[in-house]
């Protein structure tokens, strides 16, 4: 039987009969397109003329004067095209949809910037797109929804369970088990069945793979530790690939600490006490569950790390004591962004700042002739509504009431 | 084995069986205790017992929604066992546990299938267990002679089927269509190629699920299925009617 | 006496005497960085690991395909950081202000693009800085000016005049004849008294300089023809330096028709009738004005073409035939705009895709070996408020006037 | 030249000139009138007349509202014209005209120059026309034999004094300090430096504006400078008080 997909104890496919078939197919026109240097090269002639990779690795220099420990590198991954790493994984699993002779594509989202990324490749390879985005996160991203469907995908808020990730994810399942004859799911990270986690970490190595080759060119050497914010896991797979096979290189994934670890607030499984074994989604990772399974509602200012599992890649590599986990409450979020806007001039999304938050803490305590790389994986931009509320912004809240009642008035 | 041979035996006297589905604590234990009554007194040859689960996956809204109000009642997996010692206690048809497979995971897979024994269960049903998955739980099936009850889909290959009939006990679930529990199903003429393609695979007795709401889908079933399973539809009727209309209906499919 | 800064009969320096000196000096650090190659590599390097140059020549193949005609090719200025062609320049004068040893700068800006980029290049170099924009599009372009102020700039909306982009910048001119010692004047377009279109012209060469390349390798050669929107004509001059002297590249530069040039309500300068030689704002060109040298009130659905002079440069290059010069309207905009969404998943800006609109006319009719270029000058994420009003988005409204209501309440 | 010779002579018989400065058509042509008779009536020996531009960028909040008013109230180049004529014939002070440099241009300039004589103007201030750019305009200030007002800042140098003050005629303008047209000036140590720099790059008389707002003011400024300029001053009063107060104003000066 064919055991692959698993991670240590990690991962695995736990999916219903009925897609047996879909990933039987998937698996091999993955493992096909994996094994064939063409698809790579394919795939970075596109993601180098449709996006703007390779993207850039910033020396902050005012964060690092600031601190006085370890030089501070920024990895850009904002600067993708829709302004996050979401597009390497879509992209790439656009080309395989391609080879798969498929014409609709659904997903699910929880920032929405995996929304707009597939709604975007969808239109670059004219397929038709569905969107899973739980209700809470229509509501707290509302630009991305809207420039989903303005790129013509449909975007289905879901209303079940917590109304946030997770559900978008089994409401895409839902969707998939009826319409897999020509539907391919493009899972958003590196979590779910297999072989998705594999797919989504191989697309996304193409962070680690440029951010290696770029800090050795920068700093001479290896950076002393890598950080990342961690959702489902994508982003820090991504640059985490770059530096698994160097020992001397720490990596650190940040998850969200939401009100903070001890108030049961916060999306942290590895970091903490709170996570636990479990089964769902389709694969066996650490979730944030009651004692009888269930899962928990998870809370966090940014909604693409607010969800109960994490890769089962990274939960090995976090047992392997490879990678070590952290947690960032909103407050710091807030402040460290705060931070980075007026000292680099750059806007991380909420999501990429808590790898940032971390970082902050660490950078003191290292030596100056060592460098540390953040990932920064997506721009705020998207972020507005919800970073001028956290900021309580009084002029952007004067504006937003004055266009409501506009609004009203017609 | 012994499911298997209780389903032959009612085989023998009636056209099909009726499997019928409830989820626990939906809308209340009362209720359950009250139609599981009804579906026993008029006829219903087996029932699925689903244990609620916060992410039913391959659920249809209707059960979704039936999930998670239970959840919200407050079910936890201790009550729905207590419940089901009394039920199988109090009725002579066999029982099963519908749910997925992080209840039993978190329960302790083994530990679970000990109480499941002790509470006089026959046999389980996850559906989001595939046989490559489920090495431990099979050999615990196998252990405790409890049917793992494998799924068939209207996807799965004649060498898929073959492969889930090597692990199969009980009788085998064969899902009528694609898409998830609540939509209706016609049974054309692929379907008759698939059920064909079923009973080539495998010994055992098949139970049709997904779609079936009336005894016209019974009788169509009839001569092609051993067991037809009657799930969303009870629990369409219990919202809108109350507990008191499943006895009719389901008399009124045989 | 000093006559440079003129091209053909347009240009010059209209400046108070209380400036001379200020002009001088500016005059004197930009010659010398001009000739110093140090400082284009040092540029080039700050571009290419704080932005994301080169940015890459994006094949539109849906939209080649839908017209049927010449090759369609994007130039995407929108990867920038900050989202828009208008960082070359900032970050170019940012290194300029450097070397002049100046503490603080000052801006206009009206679709806020160059006051976001500005407040951003302060943030990076350590400035204050302190952004003038037309109160009317303080409201047209909310969310710049949120993130201006998160980024450490003061914004002064500008109540006088037709509170637009000719405003702001007389506000600017206001400010640095008192602020000078300590203060420069980052102008945001190749417009102004000399040497701001030389200089701005510079920095933005680096955009016709990657193109040139890149249609090369893409193409095999030179583009039929290079659209490109024009406000004051940075981005247009930016890739239109790449091909000035290849007579069979054709260029064309697309102003902002408004709601039709027959109704007066538009920014067509050079397109149409309207425009007539004038002096103003420093400089001489061709100005929208009435017959006793007044400036009349422009109008474009985007803020940044909304402007009554236009580039000396390019106004030489129009009266020398070597541009040529259309206008698109703002309904003709709205459908480019969904086009290019749905067809490519990318969003222009609003004030670029005035460049699609008139491409879109040209390509059918071209042959389908020739290629031409659309200089994507910024993305349209900035104009969310215009666009999501533009298309009269009820959930949009619906979410606007939902947020109102809470904030409100609060 | 005749502005020149009149300002030396009126400058024989007082300690110090005033220039008094106004914007066509505000708030009125009727109020200009008014407030002209008034200034002359109470001694002022010279008048700057601003015809209104949509964009000065040179002045303060205060013309510049003045400017943007009046041409809100439809005032023409043509009406500004006309008025002037009335004007320069029904008073003997001599006037100028200060304006920006494309209303000159849209008219023509020469066509401005010929018209300037005709109505008598004495001369010209053009704040964005520096020499270099003055070309055309300064031969013709010559032919017309009309005064280029050339314009010295605190931030001129003396080779720039020297360069201006070559093309200079009638007298110069000497900006008190940085910054637009509006504010308060303090009169200090610096200030003496800069008019000593003055003094020293041109024969001619040197007229001293921007910010000087009551007689403490012109007092500091005699023995320094030979024309005290009053500009914003006179304008905030008429809004505040109404035409009325500028006679009594003017009188408090010397
Ligand atoms: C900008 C950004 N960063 C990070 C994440 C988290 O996902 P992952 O952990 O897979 O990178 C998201 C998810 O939406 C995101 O939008
Ligand atoms: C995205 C974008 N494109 C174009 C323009 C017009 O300016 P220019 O003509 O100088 O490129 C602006 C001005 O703000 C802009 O923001």
């Amino acid at each position: 039987m064919d055991k692959k997909g698993y991670y240590g104890q990690w991962g695995g496919a736990f999916i219903p009969e009925v897609l047996y078939e879909t990933f039987r197919e998937l698996k091999t026109a993955f493992e096909t397109a994996k094994g064939n240097p063409d698809f790579w090269a394919e795939y970075l002639a596109l993601m180098s003329s449709y996006s703007c990779r390779p993207t850039p690795l910033t020396y902050a220099e005012n964060l690092t004067a600031h601190f006085g420990g370890a030089r501070i590198y920024i990895k850009r991954e904002d600067l993708n095209h829709t302004g996050a790493h979401k597009a390497n994984n879509v992209m790439g699993q656009g080309l395989l949809v391609k080879r798969m002779g498929k014409k609709r594509v659904i997903a699910e989202t929880g920032a929405g910037q995996h929304g707009v990324a597939t709604a975007t490749m969808a239109a670059k390879f004219g397929f038709d797109c569905t969107i899973y985005m739980g209700e809470e996160d229509v509501v707290r991203q509302r630009p991305n929804v809207f420039w989903m469907e303005k790129l013509g995908a449909t975007v289905v808020p879901v209303t079940s369970g917590s109304r946030t990730l997770k559900d978008a994810i089994n409401e895409a399942f839902r969707d998939w088990v009826t319409s897999m004859d020509d539907t391919h799911y493009v899972m958003g990270t590196v979590c779910g069945p297999h072989p998705f986690p594999e797919m989504v970490a191989w697309f996304q190595s193409i962070i680690g793979q440029e951010a290696r080759k770029q800090i050795l060119s920068a700093h001479g050497k290896l950076p002393a530790r890598v950080f990342a914010c961690v959702g489902g896991g994508s982003n820090a797979m991504g640059i985490f690939q770059g530096f698994l096979e160097d020992a001397e290189v720490e990596l650190i994934g940040v998850e969200a600490g939401g009100h903070g670890i001890e108030t049961g607030q916060h999306a942290a499984r590895l970091a903490g006490q709170d996570g636990s074994a479990g089964v769902a989604q389709g694969y066996k990772t650490m979730f944030l569950q009651d004692s009888d399974g269930q899962m928990r509602d998870t809370h966090s200012v940014a909604a693409g790390l607010d969800y109960v599992g994490v890769s089962p890649i990274l939960t090995d590599l976090w047992e392997k004591k490879r990678v070590r986990f952290a947690a960032a409450t909103d407050q710091e979020v807030m402040a460290a962004l705060e931070l980075t806007m007026t000292k680099e001039g750059i806007i991380p999304a909420l999501e990429s700042t808590h790898g940032f938050v971390q970082a902050f803490k660490e950078a003191p305590e290292m030596n100056r002739d060592e460098a540390l790389i953040i990932n920064m994986s997506g721009r705020g931009d998207k972020d507005i509504f919800t970073i001028a509320n956290a900021f309580d912004d009084p002029s952007w809240k004067e504006f937003i009431i004055k266009k409501g009642r506009e609004y009203a008035a017609d | 084995m012994q499911l298997t041979e209780y389903l032959r035996k009612q085989k023998a006297q009636k056209d099909i069986l009726l499997m019928t589905h409830l989820v626990l604590g939906y809308p209340s234990f009362a209720v359950n205790r009250e139609v599981i009554k009804q579906m026993v007194d008029n006829g219903v040859d087996l029932i699925e017992m689903q244990i609620p689960f916060s992410e039913p996956m391959a659920d249809g809204p209707m059960i979704l929604k039936a999930n998670q109000d239970s959840l919200e009642n407050g079910t936890k997996v201790r009550d729905c066992l207590d419940f089901a010692a009394e039920i199988t206690a109090s009725h002579q048809i066999p029982f099963l546990f519908m749910t997925y497979y992080n209840i039993l995971f978190k329960y302790g897979v083994e530990k679970f299938f000990k109480k499941a024994v002790e509470i006089n269960i026959k046999g389980f049903i996850v559906p989001d267990l595939p046989p490559e998955e489920g090495e431990e739980f099979l050999a615990l099936a196998k252990k405790y002679d409890l049917a793992p009850i494998m799924i068939y889909a209207p996807t799965s290959t004649e060498e898929r089927m073959a492969e889930l009939a090597k692990h199969a006990n009980g009788f085998i679930y064969c899902v009528a269509r694609r898409g998830v529990t609540g939509k209706k199903t016609d049974f054309d003429q692929d379907f008759g190629d698939y059920m064909a393609r079923c009973r080539r695979s495998t010994e055992l007795p098949l139970a049709v699920g997904f779609g079936i709401s009336d005894k016209e889908d019974v009788d169509l079933l009839t001569g092609q299925a051993d067991i037809a399973v009657i799930g969303t539809k009870t629990i369409r009727l219990i919202d809108e009617k109350g507990p008191e209309a499943v006895g009719p209906f389901i008399a009124s499919l045989r």
